[in-house]
C-alpha cells in the first residue's frame, strides 16, 4: 500500500504547486511534503513485488481461445440446455444465446454471449459481438423467465457489442439501454457471472442483476483495452498501458463494490481445467440463488436498485456560495 | 489540511461562467463572415449569416431554455474522486484534467441540475456541458442524474435531459460504465411516479449515454445538427473497413431508422418543450393510476 | 326480410335432398316444402327495395379519395396533436401515424393508419399500408399512454397490411399479433373507428378495443373484395360480387356485434363534409370515452375481452357417439 | 324439425376416418418410388425411400405425438353456420362446403382439441386439418381453440398447438376476422395461469393465423418443410412485380428472420415437445408467481 500512499502525496504536491502558480506562496508546505515523499520511497523495498497480478497478463488470459465459454458453462453446470432463437422481429444472433436450463433440478433461464472456437465458428458468432437483435432475442428470454417465474442466470463474455453499420443503424445503444432498464424491473431473481471478457455496454447489456460474480481472471472494463489506448493514449498498441491505468481486474473491481465474489479459477486459469472452474461457478451461482429465493420479490427489486446506485465514487464537498 | 479541501460551486445564471473574452466579433466558420457576438449569444449561438449552430455551453442551453430568473441549482456538492489513480499519456493525472476543466468552464463538474420553469411549467432539467472532458458520464454526473430523478418523482415535476456527451469517462474506469445501470436504476422513478422524461439528443449524444439514460426517454428529440450513435466512427470504420456513409450517425439518421421522435431546430426547441409538457399537465390530477406505480403498490401481498 | 326466409327454406330443400341420395327417401317432405317456397316467392313484392345500399356502392364510397383521413380527423377532432415517430428499433412507418394528443381537454393517444391524397405522399405513406415497424411504433405509444393513464383513440383506414417482402421478412404476421394482444392487455380505455377502409390483419392490428365505431360508409373486411375474389371466384375483377358476398358494411357488423354503433355521414358521405363528418365522430368517442372512464379498471379489461369472446356464430349441436 | 339437427362426431383414434382407401401401396411424388402404405404410416408419413413429408391429416398427427390409448377429444358439440348466405363463384352454399369436408374428413370441423399424455405429460392439444376447407379459422376454430385454452388454464396443464391452415375463414367474413381477436384475448388465461403454450407451425401456416394465435407462443417451433407468412406468395409476387427468393416464407426463411425458435424434423417432434415440457414440470410448485397472475389479482384495489 506504500505505492498508493507515494502517489496520493505526489498528487497533493502537484496541487500545491498549482495553488503556487496561482499566486499563493505554499513552498514552506510543499518542501515538508517533498522531505516526506523521500523518506516514504527510501522506506519502500528496492523491488516491490506486486501483490495483484498485471493487468495486462490477465486480459490476455481473460482472452485465451482455450477458455471455458458460455456454452460449455452449461454443458458442464446445467441438466439440460434448451436454446431458442431469435428476436421475433429481424434475425437470430448468433453471438448471443439464450434458452431454458435445469440448474439443480430447477428450470432457469440462461442468456449469455457466445465466441466461436475456430474461424468458421467465430464467424457466424461475430466473435461474441453481439447486434442489436442479440440483446432483443436475450430480453425476449428475460420476459419468458419474468412469466414462468424462473430465474435467470447470464453468463458474460463479449469484446464489446459490435461496432459495425447495421448495429448503428438499428439502434444497438436502444437495445442495450432497454435490456439494463428492463433486467432492473425484471420479477425473479438475476445472477450474473463474468467468465472472461465484459466489455464495455455490450457486457453491461446483459449485466444487470442480484449478485454479480466474476471468474478470477476474467476481465470487465468500461471500453476494451485497445480503444481507451486508442483515444486516451492515441496509440491502440498501448492497450497493456491502458489495461494497467482502467485496472480492469476482478480484485479491484471486488473493492469497488461493482462485484460480490470472485470465483477462483483452477491452476494457470479456467483453460487448464473446464471442469473445475463450471464446478466453482456452479457452487456459487447454486448457493447466490438459494439466498435469493427467500427474499420477498419487492425487496428483491428494491436491493437489486439500491446495489446499482451505491456504484461511483465521489467526494462530498463543501458548498460556497460565491466563486473565488 | 483544510487547504485541500475542495469546494462546490452552484450555477447561477447571474454570474458571468468560463474565461471571459473581450472581443466584440467573430468569424463564422461555416459561412467566413464576421457576425457580432452579441447577436449571436442572443440568436441563441447561431450564426446570423448563414444559419451555423455554433457549439452551446450547458449555462447558454439553460438560459435559452428557462424562463429568466426561475433557474435554481439543485446539485449536490459532490466532486470527482480518482478511485484508480488514473493518469493519462501524457502523466496528467484524472483530477488535474477535472481541475483544468473546472477553470475553463467555471462550472464544478460536467451536468447542471436544477428547477426552473419552462414556459410557467415547472420541470426538472439536467444539461450536460461538452467543454467539461467531453461531458463524459463519471460517478458525479451519474449522481447528480440520480439525484435529479429522485426530485423530478418526488416533486412530480416533468424531467428533462439534454445530452452532450461523448460517453463513459474512461478515466473512472469500470466506474463510469456502471453510472449506465444505475441512472437506468434511478428512470423507475420517474416511471413509477408518472412523470414524464424528455431526453433531447444534441451534438454529440453517443458511446455509453446513448446506450443509456439517454435513450429511454418518454418522447426523444434530437436538435438538428445532432450526432446520436453507440460506436464511434472511427472504431466503426476500422471494424469494417470500409468508408461510412455521409449521414452515418446523424440527425437524420436516426429520424429515418426510428430513433427519435423528431429532429428540431435550435431556435423551436423550448417552444416545443413547452408544447409537449402540455400534454403531461393533468399527470397529477388523472384519473387512471400510471402503470407502474400500480406494480409497485401491488406485489407485496402475493408473494407466496 | 322475407328474401331470408326464402334462401333458409331452399337451404333445407337442398339438404333433404342431400338425405335422399343417402338412401333416405323424404320426397313427401320435399314436395310440401317446395310448395310453401313458392307461395312465399309469390309474396315478395315484384322488385324488393333494398333495405342496405349495395356493398360495392359502398366500398367504392369508403375508399373515396376525398374522404377525410386520419390526420384530417385529428386536425377536425383535437386541441393539439403531437405527432411521435419511430418504432425505436428500425424506421418510422408513415404508413401509421402516432401522438398526443388534447381531446375535449383531455390527454389521449391517437394511433391510426394515414393514405396519402396525391401520389408522392402516397408513396411515402405506402397507400396507408404499414409494415411491421408501423405496428411497433403503434405499441410504443399505446405503453406511453399505459405508462401515463392516457386513453387510446384508434382510426382505422387502410387496405391492408403491406403485402411485401419487406415486411414478411421482419414479421408483419407477428407484429399484427402481437399489437392485439397487447391491446388486450393494455389498462387505459380504448376507442376504435373505423373511418374508411378497414382491411384484414392490417386494421385488426390497430383495432381491439372497448367500443367500436364505425363511419356510415366505411368498410370492414377479413379480406379486401378483389382478394376474396382471385381466391374464392378465381377472378379479381369480381371483387363487386366478392363484397356483397362477404358483405362489409356497417349495418351486417352491427348486426354482427362487430361494432357497437354506426356514426352517420352528412349528404353524399364524409367526403362532402369533412367537418361534419369528424363532429359526428367527435361527439361518440367522447360519450364513449365518458362511459368507460367510470369502469373499474379491472372490469374494464374483462369487459373488452368477454366482447371478443362473444364475435363467432356457430351452431349448437346434439353429441352422439357413434358416426352414422 | 329434428331432422335438420346435425350432430356431433367427436374424434376417436380407434375408429378409422375419412374414406378408406384399400390399396397398399402408393408412389412417392417426390422420388416416384412404390412404397407400402403401412411402412409410410408407421414412418410418421415420411417416405422411406426419399425423406420426403407426406401430408398429415390431424388424427395421424396426434396419433403420432399422443401416448396411445391416452387422446380424449374435449371439443364442444358446435358446428358452422352460415351468417353470411355466403356461396362461392359456383354457386356452392358456404355449408354444403363445411358438409362436403365432414364427409372427406370424418371430421366435425377442421380443427381437434383434446386431453392427451405425450411421453406421461398430461396436456391440452388443438390441431388443425387442412384437408377441412384449408385449416381456415372460422368462427368454430376459434370457438374451439379458446374452450381449449379455457381447460389448459383451469387444469394447469401445458397448451400444444399445431397449426396447418390458410388463415381466416373468408366465408364467414368479418366474423373470421375476429376469431384473431377472440382467441388472442383467451391467450391471456394461459398467461395469466402461468400456463405454457407450445406453438408448432407446420406446411402451412398463413394468413390469419400467422398474424394470431400462432405467433404468441411462449416457444415457438416450425416443422421442417412449414411455410409460414402473412400475405400469400401471389399477392406478394403481383404487388412488388418480382419474382420471389426461392426460400422465401419457408422455414429456414423464418428461423434465419428470427421468427421460430427451432426448426424441427417430424420424426423428432414428439421427442423434442416432451423434453420442453420437462422445463415445465415445475410450475403448479413454482415459488415465484408468475407475472401475469400477479398482476391480474392487483389492481382491484389499486383503482381511484
Ligand atoms: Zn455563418
Ligand atoms: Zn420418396
Amino acid at each position: 500500500m506504500s505505492d498508493k500512499r507515494i502517489v496520493e502525496l505526489e498528487r497533493k504536491i502537484r496541487e500545491l504547486r498549482t495553488f503556487s502558480e496561482d499566486g499563493i506562496d505554499l513552498s514552506a508546505e510543499i518542501e515538508k511534503l517533498e522531505a516526506k515523499l523521500q523518506t516514504l520511497k527510501e522506506q519502500l523495498p528496492p523491488v516491490p513485488a506486486p501483490t495483484t497480478p498485471d493487468e495486462w497478463d490477465q486480459v490476455k488470459l481473460a482472452r485465451n481461445p482455450k477458455r471455458p465459454y458460455t456454452l460449455d458453462f452449461i454443458r458442464l453446470m446445467m441438466d439440460d440446455f434448451y436454446e431458442l432463437h431469435g428476436d421475433q422481429m429481424y434475425a437470430d444472433d448468433a453471438a448471443i444465446v439464450v434458452g431454458l436450463a435445469l440448474f439443480e433440478g430447477e428450470t432457469v433461464v440462461v442468456v449469455g454471449h457466445q465466441k466461436g472456437r475456430d474461424v468458421t465458428e467465430n464467424i457466424r458468432r461475430n466473435f461474441g459481438m453481439a447486434h442489436p437483435e442479440g440483446y432483443r432475442k436475450a430480453l425476449r428470454a428475460l420476459k419468458l423467465a419474468e412469466r414462468f417465474g424462473f430465474p435467470v442466470i447470464s453468463l458474460i463474455d463479449t469484446p464489446a457489442a459490435y461496432p459495425g453499420t447495421g448495429a448503428e443503424e438499428r439502434n444497438i445503444g436502444g437495445a442495450i439501454a432497454q435490456n439494463i432498464y428492463e433486467m432492473f424491473k425484471l420479477r425473479v431473481p438475476i445472477v450474473i457471472a463474468i467468465t472472461g471478457e465484459g466489455g464495455s455496454g455490450g457486457a453491461l447489456g446483459l449485466g444487470v442483476g442480484d449478485r454479480v460474480l466474476m471468474l478470477e481472471h476474467a476481465i470487465y472494463s468500461v471500453i476494451p483495452p485497445e480503444g481507451c489506448a486508442a483515444i486516451l493514449f492515441r496509440d491502440a498498441s498501448k492497450a497493456p498501458e491502458a489495461a494497467r491505468a482502467m485496472k480492469v481486474t476482478a480484485p479491484t473491481l471486488l473493492e469497488l463494490k461493482v462485484i460480490d465474489e470472485i470465483i477462483p479459477e483452477p491452476g494457470e486459469g479456467a483453460h487448464t481445467d473446464h471442469e473445475t472452474t463450471a464446478a466453482n461457478l456452479k457452487e456459487a451461482i447454486r448457493r447466490h440463488l438459494k439466498a435469493l429465493e427467500r427474499i420477498p420479490l419487492e425487496k428483491l427489486l428494491e436491493q437489486r436498485a439500491k446495489k446499482f446506485q451505491a456504484m461511483g465514487v465521489f467526494e462530498e464537498l463543501e458548498e460556497t456560495h460565491a466563486r473565488e | 489540511m483544510a487547504i485541500f479541501k475542495r469546494k462546490y460551486f452552484k450555477l447561477s445564471l447571474d454570474q458571468p461562467t468560463g474565461k471571459d473574452d473581450e472581443t466584440l466579433w467573430m468569424k463564422c466558420k461555416a459561412c467566413g463572415e464576421l457576425v457580432f457576438k452579441k447577436r449571436v449569444r442572443e440568436n441563441n449561438n447561431i450564426c446570423p449569416k448563414c444559419g451555423e449552430y455554433f457549439f452551446l455551453t450547458a449555462p447558454e442551453r439553460i438560459q435559452m431554455l428557462v424562463d429568466p430568473g426561475t433557474f435554481e441549482d439543485i446539485s449536490k456538492p459532490i466532486g470527482a474522486a480518482d478511485p484508480l489513480d488514473f493518469a493519462d499519456q501524457g502523466g496528467v493525472p484524472y483530477l488535474d484534467k477535472v481541475k483544468k476543466a473546472q477553470e475553463e468552464t467555471g462550472l464544478s463538474n460536467e451536468i447542471i441540475v436544477g428547477k426552473a420553469s419552462l414556459n410557467e411549467v415547472s420541470v426538472i432539467l439536467a444539461v450536460m456541458d461538452f467543454r467539461f472532458i467531453g461531458g463524459s458520464m463519471g460517478s458525479v454526473m451519474g449522481e447528480q442524474l440520480c439525484h435529479a430523478m429522485r426530485v423530478a418523482a418526488d416533486e412530480r415535476r416533468p424531467f428533462i435531459l439534454v445530452s452532450s456527451t461523448g460517453g463513459a469517462r474512461m478515466q473512472e474506469g469500470i466506474l463510469s460504465l456502471m453510472q449506465m445501470a444505475k441512472t437506468l436504476s434511478a428512470r423507475q422513478w420517474l416511471e413509477a411516479a408518472g412523470v414524464p422524461f424528455i431526453s433531447v439528443m444534441t451534438y454529440p449524444t453517443t458511446g455509453g449515454v446513448q446506450a443509456s439514460i439517454a435513450n429511454v426517454g418518454d418522447i426523444t428529440l434530437a436538435e438538428k445538427g445532432a450526432l446520436i450513435g453507440f460506436a464511434g466512427r472511427r472504431v466503426i470504420q476500422q471494424t469494417i473497413k470500409q468508408t461510412l456513409p455521409e449521414d452515418f450517425q446523424t440527425d437524420k439518421f436516426a429520424y429515418e431508422h426510428g430513433f427519435v421522435d423528431r429532429v428540431l431546430k435550435r431556435e423551436g426547441l423550448r417552444q416545443e418543450l413547452s408544447r409537449i409538457l402540455r400534454f403531461f399537465a393533468g399527470i397529477s390530477r388523472q384519473r387512471r393510476e400510471p402503470m407502474a406505480l400500480r406494480i409497485l403498490n401491488s406485489g407485496r401481498s402475493h408473494e407466496r
